[in-house]
């Protein structure tokens, strides 16, 4: 069945996702990736409840979803209250601390 | 335990409460130092008094202990093993064991018991003049007191570790007495020196302990209930013929090392005359009669471990003879070159010791141990007669050539002691050394040890000799110096010069007396008498001078001989019976003394003979090996009287020539003669030491300087001591300096650095970019991920 | 699982009881948000007192349900478990949560904050913990992880204006949800493995044997809490997020939410991948290691007092890791865990104190600097004594608690008598010499030095922070001085279900 | 192993007094110095009263059992119990540990060291008295664990907040190597607890069954403790925390940690490491002897090499660790017995010497060697003091020292079976060597301190008299104990021997002593 096509598609999202996070200096399409890597568990869980017959896969991914809203909701303030104290959402300028 | 004879029918044992109670003797003058210190400055006399009563106080104790031993000795045959008045308390336990302190009581301790508190007692009364208005007067008879109380101490000790109590006491309070002056580095160089040299020989007596300790202790315990530091158990032990040679050989070298240190023997001989620095009346108790016989008695307390340790008698050669031979003649031979006449004294003692040393070595105990006994009488007078010169007669100044001469016309009373003690020091017929050194040189040769039997006439030769020209020096020729009525403060011998500096303090022997004395002595500067408190003391002893030799005069036949009766211990196979009960603070265990048994004695030129010391007991022990007697020949005795009259005639016409006449001969001899200076005129003498120094002591000690013999003899030690302290603490500031404060701490601060270090290479990662991070976080799981999935597959 | 979901509905069971805690916070919660609506600015003081009494009213059905003798309660056919463990983590939460409340109250006298919706998160974070101690299912236990996560993102950037806590919400925010994103990829799977989310099941499913994919699950899934507990190299965040952050807030993050990140730890491996040890406890070996030693390095370099303790935590958090490096094996899962849960509330305890006096400190000297603590005891010497006190615990040196917390750990480690443990214990033992070395700096700026400034004016303690510093104090104290106390905690914290069992 | 448990309740109320102490003294003002100095010293004082109390109620009969034993509950969970008593052993330094803090308090009384704050310091000493008490009465592992390290931080802070110019550095040398070692000496405890079957931290048990234990395992767990106990020693080559410790610590701050602290290490020998471990003991002893002799020669060097008075005698005790170490390696009755003695005799002479070194900076201001000369003549009294310790210390029969030197280089001629009997030999002999090399630089010491003229700077009228006075009130009462102990022991060591002997032998027991 096609299981293992649906795997691998959230493999390559996972991937993509990923990369997006550590490749992008922009705030927002980091958490862009940020969503594409959670997509891609929903796939998975989806796919394998469905290989199960089980309901649980489907409820693991709603709440996966609710919770990815509140989430990004929080993020997106958190990025406008960067933008309005810096006028960027670049990450890159963000090193006040280290070391 | 309280070890005492029951009365059996052979041996009848009279004791007495003296007898029993011996170990107060050394309390008495403990007790009398504490109440020095504490109360000693606020009594009238500062102190002294207390210090002069224990002495009597001991005196009076130790003579009736003797009085009773002699009953005790009489009350038996001639031949009976006279048992030793034992006592003994728990001192401390240790692996079960407890070991005791308490008395070890026979003729050799009491002898020497007599000896010290009589002469403590006159050097006490002594002091009191001699150091009148001195500074620390009261420490002085403080220090005093406590090494009395040593000297008794050891004496009586029951086992080798309050041997050893005494035995440091004593070096701590010559350290004290010696540096009395310490303002001057001089002094207290010369008293550390004392202390440091005779503590490098203590080494020997705490190995020498520990070795026989184990191997004696168990044969000890089980034979006669004490333990292997006990005196006795010792003693019976080594004659036993159990005790195992390597042993026994290792612990009586280790001891005797012990007491070259102590009696400055050859080669640790040279703190002696340095530490004449200290008062006269130290040099005259501590460094004549006391301190310094205190290594030969320890080797005369434990004779059996060194008879069978150094198998004297086994061969015609032994340490112990070497080392006191040898030391007889260096002694001697460098008395000829000091014009410090308390130094000519050191020497003649350390000579003296040397001959002790030699005796007992070749097996002449008795006479080794008579001749301490006459020897502390002459050498103390001679002591106390110099110290007399020089606090009346020559201005505190012990120089012979400066400040002395011609001074018999002065000083009548000291003069007739000093010539007294000398002629008994020179062993000249009917004095008291004649008897005990002829003694020692006759039985020597008789048991065997030819070579040192001449050793011992030459060096009686050699005392004459040096003595005579001492004697020149002082009383004879015209006064020179100070005893010329000269003030001058410069050049007292090897007095300091800053000891007239405004404040009081004083590098010199007795200056703070010489100032007490008000300056009445200043306005008439002239030699005369001394005080009474001065001469007593020195009548006293020249009388026993004269008259201590006849204690034990072998020529007058057997019933002179009562030195040998009374201290001399029998030689006997001595059965000890008896159940040894829980060593507790007073458990008693009885040791029943029966018959000797097993072999018939073997009757021998009139002498009662036993085996002990030849072969072991069957059955029983013993606690002395049989020794020989050497019969008395007036042939041989005019023989050495003859060396030393000779000596005596040779020096003294030498003297006459150089001294008074002046002789070109001689004189242009030392104006040729520059390497010695001024001071050494004497040729054959310094020709002789030259030669001696190079072979022996440079040599033999390997330690390369030679600038003259009595230079390098003082350098020697010095150097060796200093040597091995600068060297030492070279070695000690390199160690410190690189292993101590580079490796460790390096290594400690390193580590430290190497932490921070890593942080600071560690702190790129902690960039503050966030995608750095996430490619941080993923590259991890990735990783992580990775060797999951290549180990599992 | 299929046939009870295809069945008829049947209403779940629900034993108010055993949720009394979670009930009481979401009405406290709901109360304070509607208090912060209805009340005027005048009146806003009222919400510290229901905030704390919040936090306080929690515990007390804490208490009566470990007093009641009826095991471990379990609910939601085994998805939401009371047990002892649950309960001691809770109570844990809920008085960590009362001092920083202690600590907040106190530090709201600085003005520019929105107490209201501050208490409110506050609360829901902790009521998140409170979740997560019980929960033993993978949605539960995401659930709950975002639940107390995304308040304290919120928390984190508290102070709108100010830069630095932007920076650290918005660090804390993007790696927090990267890490739970991972992590859930992980739980994907292991819904995959074991058609179940359930951690029993799962830990049946696993069983012992060993493939790459099941190894992967449980790596992602251990990794994404690694991330919770600052394991290094999963600490990046800690640093910037604790200095950037309120004090109070920092104080938080560093005790509650990495504990909470422990407990979903422990719960997930003991009652979820029992089997797998294979993959773990290598996993935990190097993470311990390694998050000992730098955090130790890190914090050597540190001049700046919070940024040091962020490394000390990170640090601390390595030493909490080192019984789970062995606790797969037989016999010292028990020990491993109690050690775990004792660490966890000395640290707690002991951490809460040293922010509490930082906060005293840097409220005089206005500055976050390790200098700045210069010559406190001549001043004021109380305060210095105390934290003397915290950080010697920290330390570990007896009698302080700190050393009990160590003490357990090593014993584990020992316990398992490998090799391999004795090596991590070595690695241990030197690090906890090396961290002295800055615990050590500043008692030495404490007692030694002069104070920088030359100002010695005491300093104000406010009462509210007195008593945090008085009750933390006291808890170092007598945790060390008579562990059996806490150790006992510990020793009942049976974690029903582990280990299969 | 049967213990005698009447007034059990003593050494607890002996052990923690101080810390009711503490208690009070923190509700006192910090500026009314005399308050928080007399309720300390009456502390002290009550302390030191329970102790003489439990000096009159020790069954001396029995000194070789457990006395006044006390079990009680305290980590069950852990297998470790509040388990204590004291034995014949423990006895001399329990008491000594009291009696050293009350006379060091009264010499504090006019001697609180720069930067003042008397109530701190006071309060430090107590809970320092604590941890010393403590560890002595210890008998579970655990138990005297905490106690042991209870005294690292009260004596870090007196190191580096009273101590001198480099006293940061000393301080944390101090701390990190002590604690490095006690890190290693808990593993060892662990892997001890766990190798006899995980029951209990009791020592009675584990002497029970830790012979057992495979002689290998043995050998590592014994190296653990040895590396805990030798850094506290110390024993060369972990001594370098030492010197500095002495020299920058207040005076105080050396004396009790001459007397006591050092006791700490050697006494974890005697009471854990040898008789739990017998085998390793017997594994290990020659190196120990090695090691000890060392220390002998190594710190008489080091003593050469100082021009710092308190340096010297901070070096000196490396050299007398280094003599009851050798006592101990020897596993002999004799030995230990020595090595005992030597601990208490240590305590009482170099305590003093530490005192005096305190003196005579506050006198002087300076310790330097060279700059010091003619004692004797500015302050007799302080000079002849000074010259008797000296003595002590070189181990002058008749005085304390000698009955902890002489007996160990005695018992080193014979060790225990099964260990080389020529090495120990060797041992002895260097051992002895090392007397003279103490004579030398005590002696060198003193010529050059006490003796001879007082140098320029400080002779009478150039400022320096009213510093300059001889020996006060305070310094008499505290100095005067110590001086009459050593005399006492000195002339009567049974009164210590008797009491050790029999608790030594019961420690031996696994080597047939």
């Amino acid at each position: 069945m096609l299981v293992n096509q649906f795997l691998m598609l959230g493999a390559i999202l996972f991937c993509i996702g990923v990369y997006g996070v550590i490749a992008r200096k922009n705030a927002v399409l980091v958490l862009m990736s940020i969503e594409l890597i959670l997509n891609s568990v929903n796939i998975n869980l989806l796919a394998f409840s469905l290989r199960n017959g089980s309901t649980d896969g489907h409820t693991f991914a709603l709440y996966i979803i609710a919770v990815a809203a509140a989430e990004v909701g929080v993020g997106l303030a958190m990025v406008l209250l960067m933008y309005r104290n810096r006028r960027s959402v670049g990450l890159d300028e963000l090193s006040e601390m280290k070391g | 335990m309280l070890v005492q004879a029951t009365e059996t029918a052979e041996t009848v044992l009279t004791s007495g409460w003296f007898l029993d109670h011996a170990y107060i003797i050394p309390l008495i003058p403990a007790v009398a130092f504490f109440l020095i210190i504490f109360f000693g400055k606020r009594m009238p006399m500062k102190g002294s008094e207390f210090g002069i009563a224990s002495m009597v106080g001991a005196l009076v104790f130790s003579g009736g202990a003797a009085y009773q031993w002699i009953q005790r000795v009489n009350g038996v045959s001639e031949e009976a093993f006279v048992e030793p008045v034992i006592k003994s308390w728990t001192w401390w336990q240790n692996g079960g064991f407890s070991f005791g302190i308490g008395q070890h009581i026979d003729g050799l301790s009491l002898t020497i018991l007599v000896v010290v508190a009589f002469i403590s007692t006159l050097v006490q009364i002594y002091s009191t003049e001699y150091l009148h208005g001195d500074r620390r007067y009261t420490h002085f008879f403080a220090s005093l007191t406590l090494f009395s109380a040593g000297m008794l101490n050891m004496v009586v000790a029951e086992n080798m570790i309050q041997l050893i109590l005494g035995w440091e006491i004593m070096g701590l309070c010559s350290f004290m007495l010696i540096g009395h002056w310490w303002e001057d580095g001089a002094n207290s160089r010369a008293a550390l020196k004392a202390f440091f040299t005779t503590r490098t020989g203590d080494i020997g007596l705490l190995v020498g302990t520990s070795v026989l300790f184990f191997a004696a202790n168990d044969w000890t315990q089980k034979n006669l209930g004490v333990s292997g530091f006990s005196i006795r158990g010792l003693s019976a032990w080594a004659l036993s013929g159990t005790a195992g040679q390597a042993a026994i050989t290792v612990g009586a070298v280790a001891l005797f090392i012990a007491c070259i240190g102590k009696s400055g023997q050859f080669p640790l001989h040279t703190w002696l005359p340095d530490a004449m620095a200290g008062p006269t009346p130290v040099s005259s108790l501590l460094h004549s009669s006391t301190m310094v016989v205190a290594g030969v008695f320890l080797v005369a307390r434990v004779y059996p471990v060194f008879f069978e340790g150094m198998n004297i008698l086994g061969t015609n050669v032994n340490f112990i003879v070497v080392i006191g031979g040898v030391t007889i003649v260096i002694a001697a031979a460098l008395a000829f070159v000091q014009t410090d006449i308390k130094k000519v004294l050191a020497y003649s003692t350390v000579s003296q010791l040397g001959y002790m040393m030699m005796g007992l070595g070749a097996g002449a105990w008795l006479p080794a141990v008579f001749h301490i006994f006459t020897h502390a009488f002459f050498k103390a007078c001679l002591f106390l007669a110099a110290g007399s010169i020089s606090h009346s007669a020559s201005h505190h100044s012990f120089d012979m050539k400066k400040d002395m001469g011609g001074l018999r016309k002065f000083m009548p009373i000291t003069f007739t002691t000093w010539i007294i003690s000398t002629l008994a020091l020179c062993g000249v017929f009917p004095f008291s050394g004649f008897f005990s050194k002829d003694e020692i040189i006759d039985n020597v040769g008789y048991s065997g040890y030819s070579l040192f039997m001449v050793i011992g006439l030459v060096g009686a030769f050699l005392t004459a000799a040096y003595m005579t020209r001492a004697t020149y020096l002082t009383f004879f020729g015209s006064p020179r110096g100070a005893a010329a009525g000269e003030h001058h403060d410069e050049g007292h011998g090897h007095d300091a010069h800053d000891s007239h500096d405004a404040h009081d303090a004083h590098g010199h022997d007795a200056h703070d007396a010489h100032d007490s004395h008000g300056h009445d002595d200043h306005a008439s500067h002239g030699p005369r008498e001394s005080g009474p408190l001065i001469t007593i003391p020195l009548i006293i002893l020249a009388t026993l001078a004269i008259g201590s030799g006849l204690l034990n005069a072998v020529p007058f036949g057997e019933n002179w001989e009562n030195l040998k009766k009374w201290v001399e211990p029998r030689a006997e196979v001595v059965n000890v019976t008896g159940v040894k009960e829980p060593s507790g603070s007073h458990g008693e265990s009885r040791f029943v003394l029966t018959a000797p048994s097993g072999v018939v004695a073997a009757e021998e030129g009139g002498h009662h003979k036993s085996d002990c010391g030849k072969k072991a007991p069957e059955s029983g022990v013993c606690y002395a090996p049989q020794l020989n007697h050497a019969p008395f020949k007036w042939s041989k005795a005019a023989l050495s009287l003859g060396i030393v009259f000779a000596g005596m005639i040779i020096s003294w016409l030498l003297c006459v020539q150089l001294y008074t006449r002046k002789n070109k001969a001689l004189v242009g001899l030392t104006q040729r003669n520059k390497v010695l200076g001024a001071g050494y005129a004497f040729l054959a003498n310094k020709y002789y030491l030259d030669h001696l120094y190079e072979k022996v002591i440079v040599r033999s000690i390997a330690y390369p300087i030679s600038r003259g013999a009595y230079w390098i003899n003082q350098n020697v030690l010095d150097g060796i001591v200093n040597g091995a302290g600068i060297g030492s603490r070279k070695i000690a500031g390199w160690v410190y300096r690189n292993v101590d404060q580079r490796v460790v701490d390096g290594a400690v601060n390193g580590a430290g650095n190497a932490a921070q270090g890593a942080g600071g290479a560690l702190q790129p990662v902690q960039s503050g970019k966030v995608n750095q991070y996430g490619a941080l976080l993923f590259g991890a799981a990735a990783i992580g991920a990775l060797v999951l999935v290549i180990i599992n597959t | 699982m299929l046939s009870t979901s295809a069945a008829a509905w049947t209403t779940p069971v629900v034993d108010y009881h055993a949720l009394a805690p979670e009930i009481i916070l979401a009405g406290g919660i709901v109360l304070l948000l509607l208090l912060d609506l209805f009340i005027s600015e005048s009146k806003k003081w009222i919400l510290t007192p229901v905030a704390s009494f919040t936090a306080l009213g929690a515990f007390i059905p804490v208490l009566t349900l470990a007093l009641s003798d009826e095991g471990a309660r379990s609910m939601f056919d085994g998805r939401y478990m009371v047990d002892d463990f649950s309960l001691v983590l809770k109570g844990l939460f809920l008085l960590a949560g009362y001092v920083v409340i202690l600590l907040t109250s106190d530090h709201l006298r600085e003005g520019d904050y929105y107490q209201g919706e501050y208490w409110f998160l506050l609360l829901s974070s902790i009521l998140g913990m409170v979740m997560m101690a019980s929960s033993r299912d993978l949605i539960s236990i995401f659930v709950a992880l975002e639940f107390l996560s995304i308040p304290a993102y919120m928390m984190a950037a508290w102070r709108k204006r100010d830069l630095k806590s932007n920076e650290a919400g918005i660090k804390y925010y993007l790696l927090g949800v990267f890490a739970s994103a991972i992590m859930l990829y992980g739980m994907s799977l292991l819904y995959g493995i074991a058609d179940s989310t359930l951690l029993v099941d799962i830990g049946k499913q696993l069983g012992e044997d060993v493939t790459a994919i099941r190894a992967v699950a449980v790596l992602f899934v251990v990794i994404g809490f690694a991330f919770k507990v600052s394991a290094v190299p999963f600490h990046t965040w800690a640093p910037d997020v604790y200095q950037g952050a309120p004090t109070p807030v920092t104080a938080f993050l560093s005790v509650a939410s990495k504990a909470a990140g422990f407990v979903a730890l422990v719960t997930v491996v003991y009652v979820g991948f029992p089997g797998s040890h294979e993959v773990w406890q290598p996993v935990f070996w190097i993470l311990s290691a390694l998050t000992m030693t730098v955090g130790n390095v890190m914090a050597l370099k540190q001049t700046n007092i919070v940024r040091m303790l962020a490394y000390s935590s990170v640090a601390q958090g390595g030493f909490i890791l080192m019984p789970l490096a062995v606790a797969g094996i037989d016999g010292v899962a028990n020990s491993a865990l109690r050690a775990v849960v004792t660490y966890l509330l000395v640290y707690a305890a002991t951490n809460l104190g040293v922010f509490a006096v930082v906060m005293v400190v840097s409220r005089k000297t206005r500055s976050g600097e390790i200098s700045s603590f210069g010559g406190l005891f001549s001043y004021a010497p109380g305060v210095a004594s105390l934290m003397t006190i915290f950080l010697a615990s920290l330390a570990g040196i007896p009698p302080l608690g700190g050393w009990f917390g160590k003490f357990a750990a090593f014993q584990s480690l020992v316990s398992a008598g490998n090799n391999w443990a004795y090596a991590l214990a070595v690695i241990g033992g030197v690090n906890s010499v090396v961290a002295f070395g800055y615990y050590g700096n500043i008692m030495r700026e404490m007692w030694m030095k002069p104070v920088p400034d030359g100002d010695t004016a005491p300093v104000k303690i406010h009462s509210s922070l007195g008593v945090a510093l008085g009750i933390t104090g006291l808890a170092t104290l007598v945790l060390g001085v008579f562990p059996g106390l806490v150790i006992h905690f510990g020793d009942i914290a049976g974690l029903a279900g582990a280990f299969g069992n | 192993m049967e213990v005698l448990s009447d007034h059990n309740w003593v050494l607890t109320v002996g052990t923690f007094l101080p810390l009711v102490g503490v208690l009070i003294m923190l509700f006192i003002p910090k500026t009314d110095e005399v308050l928080s100095k007399s309720v300390a010293i009456a502390t002290a004082a009550a302390t030191l009263a329970v102790g003489i109390f439990t000096l009159i109620q020790f069954n001396y009969d029995h000194a070789d059992k457990m006395q006044f034993a006390a079990d009680a509950e305290w980590i069950s969970v852990i297998k470790s119990s509040y388990l204590i008593g004291i034995d014949g052993i423990s006895l001399p330094l329990y008491f000594l540990s009291m009696v050293i803090t009350l006379l060091v308090m009264i010499y504090s009384w006019n001697h609180v060291p720069s930067p003042g704050n008397a109530k701190a310091f006071f309060i430090l000493m107590l809970v320092l008295q604590t941890g010393m008490a403590g560890t002595f009465i210890a008998r579970d592992l655990i138990l005297f664990f905490v106690f042991f390290e209870l005294v690292l931080l009260p004596m870090y802070f007196m190191i580096g907040v009273w101590g001198g110019e480099n006293r940061q550095y000393a301080s944390l040398k101090f701390f990190l190597y002590t604690m490095f070692g006690s890190a290693l000496m808990l593993v060892a405890f662990l892997a001890l607890f766990f190798k006899t079957g995980a029951e209990s931290f009791s020592i009675p048990y584990l002497i029970e069954n830790g012979a057992g234990i495979a002689k290998n395992t043995q050998i590592w767990i014994f190296a653990g403790m040895f590396v805990g106990f030798a850094v506290k020693v110390p024993m060369f080559p972990f001594h370098t925390w030492l010197p500095d410790a002495h020299t920058q610590a207040p005076t105080q701050g050396s004396v009790i940690l001459a007397a006591i602290l050092l006791k700490l290490g050697t006494y974890g020998f005697v009471r854990i490491a040898i008789p739990i471990l017998p085998a390793a003991a017997k594994e290990w002893a020659p190196w120990i002897g090695l090691l000890a002799v060392i220390g002998i020669i190594y710190g008489a060097l080091g003593c050469l090499a100082q021009t710092d008075m308190k340096r010297l005698i901070a070096f000196s005790s490396v050299a007398h660790m280094g003599y009851v170490m050798l006592g101990i390696s020897t596993l002999t009755d004799f030995g230990l017995n020595a090595a005992m003695f030597g601990m208490v005799a240590h305590g009482l002479i170099t305590g003093m010497l530490f005192f005096i070194a305190g003196s005579v900076k506050e006198r002087y201001h300076t310790l330097e060697i060279k700059r010091l000369s003619g004692m004797l003549v500015q302050m007799p009294k302080l000079g002849w003091i000074l010259g008797f310790s000296a003595m002590a210390s070189l181990g002058l029969p008749g005085l304390a020292g000698f009955w902890g030197e002489f007996p160990a280089i005695l018992s080193a001629y014979q060790p225990a079976e099964g260990l080389p009997v020529e090495t120990f030999r060797t041992y002895m002999v260097i051992a002895a060597i090392g007397t003279v090399f103490a004579a030398a630089y005590l002696l060198w010491l003193y010529q050059r301190t006490a003796f001879g003229e007082p140098t320029a700077e400080f002779a009478a009228g150039h400022g320096h008299d009213e510093d300059i006075h001889d020996v006060n009130k305070f310094e008499w009462i505290a100095w005067t104990p110590l001086l009459i102990a050593i005399v006492v022991f000195g002339v009567y060591p049974q009164l210590m021997f008797k009491v050790l002997d029999p608790a030594v032998g019961v420690t031996l027991k696994a080597f047939g002593g």
